[in-house]
């Protein structure tokens, strides 16, 4: 039995990558984004008492479909390129995190379907752009693990990285459940929780913000050791998750329906270009 | 010879025209009866074929005297593509039989059996008369135990004496339609 | 004189048969003593001792297989006949039937095959039946005139074309005799089994055929094979279509029946076209399969094709589906390994038009399993027996092979 | 006692069983159901037994059935992973499915001529059992209902003869059908055509809804699904051996490459019928499917890593098809749980491990083949979506037969739980060595030994992650039995995608039975026209048609 792996996974399962610093950084990302997403309620306090408000449980009952989600949040965090990371690099894999994110956002969707403004297809077509924006660049590398992606940032990789990194950004609002289309418990600082399972999927959320945007940190930026490595990743991880916040606060800010239009009737045609550029980097290769 | 054998044929084409053109038990058997006595004389040169054909003829076309409409029924209105037939067959026959095939035996013993086989086939087929149909089955095998004699085989003998016992056995057979029992 | 009596104990058990048909126990018991002694006869023919004949007749191995193959079906449709049926007659006629398939198959030539089947059609067509006795003797007459052709032609000369002509007459004989397509005989569903064309297709038929090409084969010569074989397969292919397509869409049960013995003939004129063994030995299987399985079936059918019985779906009649269908294990297995062989072996295209003939087969079989009812009695023995010589032929066909020293 | 006779000691047990309970049963015993049982359980210990006792392949030569087929058994890496994958899931089945003594003697018989399929040393004694299992299957089916037999009877057996028609080619070409006798040029594109064709048309591997599919729209599941669960992998053997009698490679690349393709787009039709479905047994119904496109694009990759995910799709999926028809019919979030950690396959579980592998290979070959990958990962993003609406979707009853079985639903569900910790294991032990038997297998190109899968294109720590992850779940699991049911919609909610062409099998159908004959020459077409001509026997008609053929034969 390889007890050493074990415990090293363990502890990237309950503190770092995981659970620990996942609560961290999600319960900061959640107050910005929901100081972000409705100022009208006033400062930075105000959207710290919301979402704490949000986030504590209505009972003592553990939500389960919260928390298989919130497993699959934990496992995916474990195969982050963070620097410090106890997970061998040879052992992590970007698919598994995929799987494991995606999991944990439909079990979220098998509790919300048909609930508030959520609406399915956006998700989906989100979802779609997303994956193809992780899979894609490890087409010609013939590589899953997040590190050896992030290594390659020069030579006939540069436009499919851009492009697969523009699709991930452009996809983390919705990952991120920012946007009401694709946030069947409403987005950041919406209220109160109305269900147990609603506070659940509250946390599910924070959790969720490490995974995603971390995820985009190791695929699109070369990793690297030490306390520096640290600050480059957390400063990369940040960014991304502002970036998402941004979008969000713009899109909220837009007639209804904006969003669903601005999903499917761009960001898949984008994606789809991304293929084509996945396609021919490949044909330029070989 | 060759007189004895043209008016075989013409015996022969005669049975197979009455064969043809008759409804009835004495147009019929005369049918039969013309037909074996063509056929076995032409062929003379095999005596015991041509005695144990003829006389199993003459014995098929006595039998079906026995039965059936008691008229000749020969010619009956509407006869005439019947006649025709005959003609055609006639001719054809003895076209076939005495300058494309080559064998089994001589031309007038080939155009018999084709003529029996032609014509026998023809009335069969077009026929809704049991007692026609019946002599029509024996001219056949009249014919077939021709061929055999002809063809000189190792088992013609038994053939023969197949088709002679055949041709009795048909008519043996009664005229007489029987309805059908049980399933 | 072992052939004589493999031929003259049928006979002589059938005149037995219709002489007794007053007291049908007796006529049962003579008639089926008689016919188990000429069976036993044509088995002991396999043995040269036993082949010696007076007359100089001689019984080849693959007709005396399919022979046996016949008494045995005879055995099983008249020990296990519907209760309405008259066994007595049908026992009279299979045995006089059995008694001119051996003439058949001891004849010499295809002369003699011509004067016997003469005998056998006026015999049969003289049994009483629905249908005029002209009618019936129409397809088989034919038969006998094309015998006749063939026979005048095979002794016409050298040129090719009497060759070609003769193999032409033969084998147009041949699917005359058992009311194939294009020779289809009319069919009255009313008409006793024994006394109906099917009798020819599906117990005459198979040993008349096997005979009949045992002789035919010998004279063909170089130009008459190829003609030969290519008529039998195209007409192979053409009942094929025919008798799938006729089973499922056809209308009646009878006639679906009728269509799916075509079918079974279908490919077993095929198998017999392609000159190889393997095609050979398929169309013994299917030959047999058709005296064995279908034809019987046929006979267990009738009650309910007659209205007499109800129609059925259950498990045992979805098991005859799947045995009519050819599936495997079934009988079906072993024919399709050998046909699909010998057509693979010849021309593949061949093959895979008889596989999509087996495919279309599928349709009817559900259709004819469901005339079959819910067996009891006799019927459900009868049934069991049809499924295990089946199976047998499917997974055990040397054992039928070899009878026919295949 | 002949050599390698104990090869065939799993399937007389079960046909032993068949007759026992048969007889038992006509003899008013009711002892079916847990004999049956008990033999399926005794077969699979008995293979296990016989292949770890062997520490190799034994065969077992029978007498020679026709020409060229000769009944040949052989136990080696390969049959015997098949072997679990048909014994697994019925063991399951046959334990926890409500059965009458009949159907439970027929089931077992049907899984032992299931299991003598994959045992099988040569195509024809494959085509034989193979034949015999869809049989036996066709009658209890229709025993049952005659419901959705009208697709699984012509795929099955045009499966089954274009099997035979390939075996006798194979045998006419090298002398012998045998997978391991059979020389490396004999299997040519053509021949492999035909294998493909039958294990395609076997295991429902079509872009339109298969047999498989249609198994779950008859009114009670306990036929179908063992229809499902035992002849589904049989079409996979077939391919696996395609690589054994191709030397370790499929005739030509474009093969494999058509394959591939075929295996995504199953994929991808399964996923988008899957959320679209209009009840959650609709659902459920496309879960096989879906696998069975993901194991085909993997064996059609033809690479060591490719092979091996292939088989453990095949493994992963037949458990899988035990556990669907076992679920109980409810709302409890527990089942949302399974619906997309099981059925859609999220971490830990087997169903997420075969997924991931078939993408990892995928991504490994490179080129085209990544893109198939990609596109299979597509459809599993679809197949979780239809997961999450899954338990929105009505419920529909199953006739008279009572709802699943939540123990042998919770067993299933362990083993395919379990099966993702235990992924090093399964792959090291079972699917490496099955892979190893057909194609060379590079050192090291399938890693991690028992504990982990480690492949060049990326890793699943399957003891170091999988296990703290199954001790997780322990948490939601104990909590979902108390929680209450979701909330059921009367109507289904309205699919993510509607596919444009789904109704185009049912349209291209009614066209085609809406063409007709011009009337001006429907006389020409009138077979009962022409029947009647010939029963009247016309002279003339004949004459004419003598004189055609003898001009035809003389030209």
């Amino acid at each position: 039995m390889p007890w050493e792996d074990i415990g090293a996974h363990v502890l990237a399962l309950l503190a770092y990558p995981g659970a620990l610093t996942m609560c961290a950084l999600g319960l900061a990302a959640e107050i910005g984004a929901a100081w972000a997403l409705v100022p009208e309620r006033g400062g930075l306090g105000a959207a710290a008492r919301n979402t704490l408000r949000a986030l504590r449980p209505r009972s003592r009952e553990v939500p389960p479909l919260a928390a298989s989600a919130v497993i699959l949040a934990l496992a995916a965090a474990t195969q982050l390129a963070a620097p410090l990371n106890p997970v061998p690099p040879a052992e992590r894999n970007s698919l598994v995190a995929a799987a494991g994110l995606l999991g944990a956002s439909w079990l979220t969707w098998s509790w919300g379907w048909g609930r508030r403004a959520a609406a399915p297809q956006v998700m989906l077509a989100v979802q779609a752009c997303w994956l193809l924006a992780v899979l894609l660049p490890s087409i010609e590398p013939g590589n899953l693990r997040p590190q050896a992606l992030g290594a390659v940032v020069l030579g006939n990789q540069v436009p499919l990285k851009l492009a697969c990194g523009l699709l991930y950004l452009a996809a983390l609002p919705g990952l991120l459940m920012l946007l009401p289309e694709s946030a069947p418990l409403g987005p950041p600082g919406a209220g109160r929780a109305r269900a147990p399972e609603e506070t659940g999927f509250t946390v599910v959320r924070a959790l969720l913000w490490l995974p995603y945007c971390g995820l985009f940190s190791s695929l699109f930026f070369p990793a690297a050791e030490g306390p520096l490595g640290v600050l480059r990743f957390l400063l990369a991880t940040a960014g991304a998750a502002a970036v998402a916040i941004a979008i969000a606060a713009n899109l909220t800010r837009r007639p209804a329906g904006i969003t669903r239009v601005l999903y499917l009737r761009l960001a898949l045609p984008f994606a789809g270009f991304a293929v084509l550029v996945a396609a021919l980097t490949v044909a330029l290769v070989h | 010879m060759t007189v004895l054998a043209i008016a075989a044929v013409v015996i022969a084409w005669l049975g197979g025209a009455f064969l043809v053109l008759s409804d009835a038990r004495r147009g019929v058997a005369l049918g039969v009866a013309l037909y074996a006595i063509g056929l076995a004389a032409t062929l003379y040169n095999i005596p015991p074929a041509a005695l144990a054909l003829g006389l199993a003829g003459l014995g098929a076309a006595a039998l079906r005297l026995r039965d059936g409409p008691p008229r000749w029924g020969t010619l009956p209105p509407g006869s005439t593509p019947r006649l025709l037939l005959c003609v055609v067959s006639g001719v054809l026959a003895a076209f076939a039989g005495a300058s494309i095939l080559a064998g089994p035996g001589p031309a007038p013993v080939r155009i018999v059996i084709l003529l029996g086989g032609a014509m026998g086939a023809a009335r069969l087929l077009s026929t809704l008369r049991r007692e026609a149909a019946l002599a029509s089955t024996t001219v056949m095998t009249l014919a077939l135990g021709a061929a055999a004699a002809v063809a000189g085989d190792r088992a013609a003998p038994t053939v023969v004496a197949a088709a002679a016992l055949a041709a009795v056995l048909l008519g043996v057979l009664p005229a007489a339609e029987t309805k059908a029992r049980g399933a | 004189m072992g052939p004589e009596l493999a031929l003259g104990l049928p006979a002589a058990g059938a005149v037995l048969a219709a002489v007794l048909r007053r007291r049908p126990a007796l006529a049962l018991l003579c008639g089926g003593l008689l016919g188990l002694a000429g069976a036993l006869m044509m088995a002991l023919l396999a043995y040269p001792a036993a082949q010696a004949s007076l007359l100089g007749l001689s019984l080849p191995a693959a007709p005396r297989g399919l022979l046996l193959v016949s008494a045995l079906a005879l055995g099983l449709v008249v020990a296990l006949a519907p209760p309405q049926a008259d066994r007595v007659g049908l026992l009279a006629a299979g045995l006089a039937g059995l008694a001119g398939l051996a003439a058949v198959a001891a004849a010499p030539d295809v002369l003699a095959v011509g004067v016997v089947v003469a005998l056998l059609a006026a015999g049969h067509a003289a049994l009483p039946g629905r249908l005029p006795f002209p009618t019936r003797m129409r397809a088989p007459g034919l038969a006998v005139a094309l015998l006749l052709a063939g026979a005048l032609l095979q002794h016409a000369g050298d040129a090719p074309v009497f060759a070609r002509l003769s193999a032409l007459a033969l084998v147009l004989a041949l699917v005359a005799a058992a009311g194939l397509v294009p020779f289809l005989p009319e069919l009255d569903p009313a008409e006793p089994a024994s006394a109906s064309p099917v009798a020819w297709t599906g117990f005459f038929g198979p040993a008349l055929a096997v005979a009949l090409v045992a002789r035919i084969q010998p004279g063909l010569g170089n130009d008459g094979a190829p003609v030969y074989g290519a008529l039998l397969v195209g007409l192979g292919v053409l009942n094929l279509a025919w008798g799938t397509l006729g089973a499922w869409l056809g209308e009646g049960d009878v006639a679906a029946w009728r269509y799916s013995f075509l079918a079974d003939w279908g490919l077993a004129l095929v198998g017999l076209g392609v000159l190889v063994p393997d095609g050979q030995a398929a169309a013994y299987l299917v030959l047999a399969s058709v005296l064995l399985v279908r034809f019987p079936l046929y006979l267990w059918a009738r009650p309910v094709l007659l209205g007499r019985a109800q129609p059925a779906m259950g498990p045992s009649n979805v098991l005859l589906a799947a045995a009519l269908a050819g599936a495997a294990p079934f009988a079906g297995f072993s024919v399709r390994v050998l046909l699909l062989r010998a057509a693979t072996e010849v021309y593949w295209p061949l093959a895979l038009v008889l596989g999509l003939g087996m495919l279309v087969w599928l349709a009817h079989s559900f259709r004819l399993a469901r005339t079959l009812g819910a067996p009891r009695g006799r019927a459900a023995v009868g049934v069991v027996l049809a499924l295990g010589f089946s199976v047998l032929l499917g997974v055990a066909p040397a054992t039928f092979l070899t009878l026919g020293g295949l | 006692m002949p050599p390698g006779l104990q090869l065939a000691l799993p399937a007389l047990v079960l046909g032993g069983a068949a007759l026992v309970v048969w007889f038992a049963g006509a003899g008013g015993l009711r002892i079916g159901r847990p004999l049956v049982a008990a033999s399926a359980w005794l077969a699979l210990a008995s293979l296990c037994l016989v292949w770890f006792a062997a520490r190799g392949s034994v065969e077992l030569a029978g007498p020679q059935l026709l020409p060229g087929a000769r009944f040949t058994l052989r136990l080696d890496a390969v049959s015997f992973a098949f072997g679990l994958c048909v014994l697994l899931p019925a063991a399951l089945l046959l334990t926890f499915q409500r059965r009458g003594w009949r159907e439970s003697g027929a089931a077992a018989l049907t899984t032992a001529a299931a299991l003598l399929a994959t045992l099988a040393g040569g195509i024809l004694t494959t085509s034989l059992f193979w034949g015999t299992a869809a049989t036996l299957l066709l009658v209890q089916l229709r025993a049952d209902h005659e419901r959705a037999t009208e697709v699984y009877w012509p795929a099955l057996v045009g499966g089954w003869l274009a099997l035979v028609w390939a075996g006798v080619a194979l045998d006419i070409t090298s002398g012998t059908a045998v997978y391991t006798a059979v020389p490396v040029t004999a299997m040519t594109s053509a021949i492999f055509l035909l294998v493909a064709a039958a294990a395609l048309l076997g295991s429902g591997l079509l872009p339109w809804r298969p047999w498989t599919s249609e198994m779950w729209d008859r009114p009670r599941l306990y036929v179908g699904s063992l229809a499902v669960a035992v002849l589904f992998p049989i079409g996979f053997y077939l391919l696996v051996r395609a690589y054994a009698a191709g030397g370790g490679r499929w005739p030509s690349p474009w093969l494999n490459a058509t394959l591939a393709v075929a295996g995504a787009l199953v994929a991808l039709a399964a996923a988008a019928r899957a959320q679209a479905a209009p009840t959650r047994r609709a659902f459920l119904a496309e879960a096989v499917p879906g696998l069975g496109g993901f194991a085909l694009l993997a064996f059609a990759l033809g690479t060591p890593t490719g092979i091996t995910a292939g088989v453990l799709t095949v493994l992963t999926a037949s458990v899988l098809a035990a556990l669907l028809p076992l679920l109980p019919e409810t709302g409890s979030p527990l089942l949302a749980a399974i619906l997309v950690v099981l059925v859609a396959g999220a971490p830990p579980a087997a169903t997420f491990g075969a997924r991931a592998l078939t993408v990892e290979a995928g991504i490994e070959v490179g080129d085209g083949w990544a893109f198939l990958g990609v596109a299979a990962a597509l459809a599993w993003l679809l197949t979780f979506a239809g997961g999450a609406r899954a338990l929105r979707l009505p419920v529909r009853g199953r006739g008279g037969e009572p709802g699943g079985s939540a123990a042998g639903a919770g067993l299933a569900a362990g083993i395919l739980l379990a099966g993702g910790a235990g992924l090093g294991v399964v792959i090291s032990r079972i699917c490496v060595p099955a892979t190893a038997e057909v194609i060379g297998v590079p050192p090291g190109s399938i890693g991690g030994g028992s504990a982990a899968v480690l492949t060049t294109a990326g890793a699943w720590a399957a003891v170091a992650l999988g296990l703290p992850l199954l001790l997780l779940a322990v948490v939601p699991a104990l909590a979902g039995r108390r929680a209450p049911a979701a909330g059921v919609a009367a109507d289904s909610p309205p699919p993510l995608l509607t596919a444009p062409w789904t109704d185009r099998p049912a349209r291209f159908g009614r066209r085609l039975a809406a063409l007709r004959v011009p009337d001006e020459y429907r006389s020409l077409f009138n077979p009962r026209a022409i029947e009647a001509a010939m029963g009247r026997g016309q002279p003339l008609l004949w004459a004419l048609l003598l004189i055609a053929l003898a001009v035809a034969v003389n030209r």
